[in-house]
């Protein structure tokens, strides 16, 4: 009847680098998204607050961007504390929220369920009430027990990996989604995926017990979008690759000097103007060889 | 096909014209009017509407015909869904709820629109009649952008002065800001639709207000058949008929087996 | 190394049915898992409380099993208020927990999270918390916001129906899960699942994200255990036999004479002694039928 | 093969021991002892053992082998899966946490086993080392039925008197009692193992007690590296070397490249 046609969410990766603006306070999921995180980077984004966990995470500290984050692990099963959060923090140029993973999970949920707060009893007893003021010892109104409040978590902007979307933000996470991806997407104002495939509506109708969001508000095809990192069904994780940049940003923050770190974001993130120059760089050999299990 | 409207139609044109595209539609059970409007709004003007059915939610803008099912519980209403609110928690995302327009019925509702699903009598633990109870409405009434009332019946047992008891709050005592003294976000109740008749709730006390007599329906019998004083603008339309295009389609793609004729 | 060996969680039907007792608290998923509750009626359970809506809690009041219900819903589609609870009820024969789904499932989460309480707002302002005094009207401590504070409800046993699982209890609820039942699986101290089929562990491994249960206590093979509801994947409700029961009910309650009842738990329950005798009842050929899409 | 077993291997070892069928196992990341420690029961005696890794739940006793992943982000070591944690929610189920064990580091640990994972300084908001953050561990100590502290190294740095802050409640200011006094259920910390012993908390007052020296080490040498005063049994006996059995599989179907064996 009417001549309007359902709208598109895809955007271009150049645009959906636009909606990350300085200041805002920012999710990231997991696996990282990081084709998106590079548009973050070369577009010199500052003072984020970004809600995230171990390198992904320390990547954006090392670019500069951040101003504050709120996570529960700065570590890696390889390396103890990641070197930029360390040097950061040690300097006091960067603020924590202290938190671990319930109470993250419970400040998400709040926000998610539009409430001001959600109970969480992991963390009584504890430091984290004392360090983040934010969290409230409170006494629960049935029976009196000593739980922490834990205040709404909101977020601007959650950034995504996932496997597949169709053209109206109809996203499936094939093979099981990162641990808070739902939660960082409920807890957001909005919501860019990035992407391995665009596929049709029916396909994702075909199976739609597998969709795990429906409605992004931005959705960005990025193959090899979560390079170095895994993407299940896809391609493993570039080990080398990760090690690689651990090691730069080892050694720029031990020796104070910050040339490493800076070769490693020009050489893999600034250089390219977009996500299938980075891709050229890596190599089509190399990233088939990812391919295999 | 050219038998006038029905009430029912009409009800269901009614809503059809409030809804906007880009609204996420959500039909509490056993309503059958609003499952119609919804189907009308998506099909006439609604490309990006989304329409939520027993957890199911779908666009289905690009079918010919969304027929209604033949069977409340049929599994198969399902099939056009793009994504099951079971894999999540349904509850889980309230703050977007904004964007989420609902339709609710009552057992009792008041002059502010409060609804009773609960039932009716003084003793809860006893009740004269017993209602099927309160659903989702009171998290969804508290949350969504705006609902709708729709009753089956317009008589002074169910529009009643006050509500045994509240299941679903609309504008609690009365006053615009009412729902934001009780820390509710939601935008409340904008219309009540009848078999007689469509009202709203005036802007500042958000008492209800008569906004439109359906066709052959008089002042009187409204006021007859309303538990409370309902407020009277000076000049109160007929209820506009379902066009032609209206109900062609409504009869033809959407109600195949006449449930809105009959009854 | 060991000589012992991995412990197989399969109950036969009489095994299972035995598991609820007299007075116990259970919890009905979506479809429901009507197998199993024809073994409780056979067994003349009574004094239940049931989490539970709609027809199949229905099912179980007018076979004389409950004193308490905790429901959001007790009508359907095609009956305002289901009979027998609505005669139990005025009669002041039925106990109500009375709720709605937000409040429910607050209260299914906080017995999940091993916590006292979830907050929520859905019911602020509503009669709830004066006809429930166990839901308590309560100030957040973060920003002093008037919520309710919903205890947990905790659950002796959940049935579930399901479409497979292995013999350990590794339960995939192909095609999405009904609405609570993952809820009502965690608040649950155990949790029995009914499933189409019993399949291997490899075929459990070979799709690790569709395991909705990763340890049910028991799991009973149940083909067509939903009827006369539906199985997504496998059967549609029966539309026919459910209409039937519909006006069994409705004319026992209305007339005061419970012939009709009787006749009909005698008819499609009480005079089998095994879900494949009942299948049998029913006919391979309306089995069958039901099969059709 | 044959030579003697490296610390790691002893600790995992005595780990293993510890574990019985039917335990939910969650090991904490970059913790290799307790990785090889949870599949080496598992084989040896566990057929109903369950191990939890990066959210997978496994349970791999079919296997001949259960090697360590080269890397520890390698997505391939969720190959064995039964189910993904990521589907519901890791924390909504925290009801059935009694039957998990798990296995956690520190910064620094306390007489009473309280687990700093923070940092070190006075100053929160500048210290002057930060540590990687307390991850999991502040809800996992709180609700699992029992959990075993393990240690990279065993120094006066690391076992002290107080910790600069608290991220894991262990038995809190000490007493039997503590736990259930700050209302939170789980079985508390069982043993710490270091290199150098084993330990584990005196009944009444639940402060550190050395159970048993790893062969080679001293009394005077635990005590040197302990900053606080540690409970000290009567009779302190060596700690049980692994069997030939344990070594051989531990070498050979869990550690295949030998990370215990090296540093």
């Amino acid at each position: 009847m009417s001549n309007q046609v359902r709208k598109s969410v895809i955007l271009r990766e150049e645009e959906a680098g636009q909606w990350v603006q300085s200041g805002m306070t920012i999710a990231i999921g997991e696996p990282a998204p990081m084709g998106l995180l590079r548009w973050v980077v070369r577009n010199k984004v500052t003072d984020l607050t970004v809600i995230g966990s171990g390198l992904a995470l320390d990547y954006l500290v090392a670019a500069g961007c951040v101003r504050k984050v709120i996570t529960y692990y700065a570590g890696s099963p390889d390396i103890a504390v990641m070197p930029a959060f360390r040097s950061e923090v040690e300097n006091g140029t960067l603020e924590v929220w202290e938190c671990e993973e319930g109470i993250l999970t419970s400040g998400l949920e709040a926000a998610g369920k539009g409430l001001p707060f959600m109970p969480w009893r992991g963390g009584v007893g504890t430091s984290l009430p004392d360090i983040n003021t934010d969290l409230k010892v409170m006494c629960d109104p049935i029976g009196g027990e000593v739980l922490i409040a834990v205040p709404s978590i909101n977020i601007d902007i959650t950034l995504l990996h996932a496997s597949i979307s169709d053209s109206y933000g109809n996203v499936q996470h094939c093979r099981g989604t990162g641990w808070l991806d739902l939660f960082l997407y409920r807890a957001a104002e909005r919501v860019i995926v990035q992407v391995e495939k665009i596929v049709s509506n029916e396909e994702i109708r075909s199976k739609p017990w597998e969709t795990t969001i429906s409605n992004a508000d931005g959705v960005v095809l990025l193959p090899y979008g979560a390079h170095p990192f895994y993407s299940r069904g896809y391609y493993v994780q570039d080990q080398e690759h990760i090690l690689n940049y651990l090691d730069a940003i080892k050694v720029a923050y031990t020796k104070s000097n910050r040339n490493e770190k800076d070769d490693y974001f020009e050489k893999y993130c600034n250089r390219f103007h977009s996500h299938a120059e980075y891709l050229d760089a890596l190599g089509a050999g190399h990233l088939i060889s990812l391919s295999e299990y | 096909m050219s038998s006038p409207a029905t009430i029912k139609e009409l009800m269901a044109v009614v809503l059809a014209r409030e809804l906007e595209d880009g609204d996420h539609l959500q039909v509490g059970v056993a309503l059958p009017v609003p499952e119609v409007a919804v189907r009308l709004a998506h099909i006439m003007h609604g490309p990006n509407m989304q329409l939520i059915f027993l957890g199911a939610r779908m666009n289905v803008h690009h079918l010919e015909s969304i027929p209604l099912p033949d069977f409340g519980w049929d599994s198969r209403s399902v099939r056009w869904a793009e994504s099951y609110s079971d894999r999540g928690h349904r509850f889980d995302q309230v703050k977007d709820w904004h964007k989420r327009v609902f339709f609710v019925g009552g057992l009792q509702v008041d002059k502010f629109g409060n609804i009773n699903l609960i039932g009716v009598g003084n003793d809860p633990k006893k009740l004269k009649f017993r209602g099927p109870a309160s659903v989702g409405t009171p998290t969804l009434t508290t949350h969504v952008g705006r609902y709708y009332i729709v009753l089956n019946n317009h008589s002074s047992r169910v529009l009643v002065p006050k509500c045994d008891y509240v299941s679903a709050v609309g504008w609690h005592k009365g006053g615009s800001d009412s729902r934001k003294e009780l820390g509710i976000p939601g935008g409340g109740p904008k219309l009540c639709v009848t078999p007689l008749c469509v009202m709203d709730f005036t802007d500042v006390e958000k008492r209800m207000r008569l906004v439109s007599l359906h066709p052959g329906v008089t002042l009187g019998e409204v006021k007859a058949n309303t538990g409370f004083e309902l407020v009277i603008p000076d000049i109160v339309p007929t209820t506009a008929m379902p066009t032609h295009d209206e109900l062609t389609i409504l009869r033809s793609r959407i109600d195949l087996n006449g449930l809105l004729r009959s009854g």
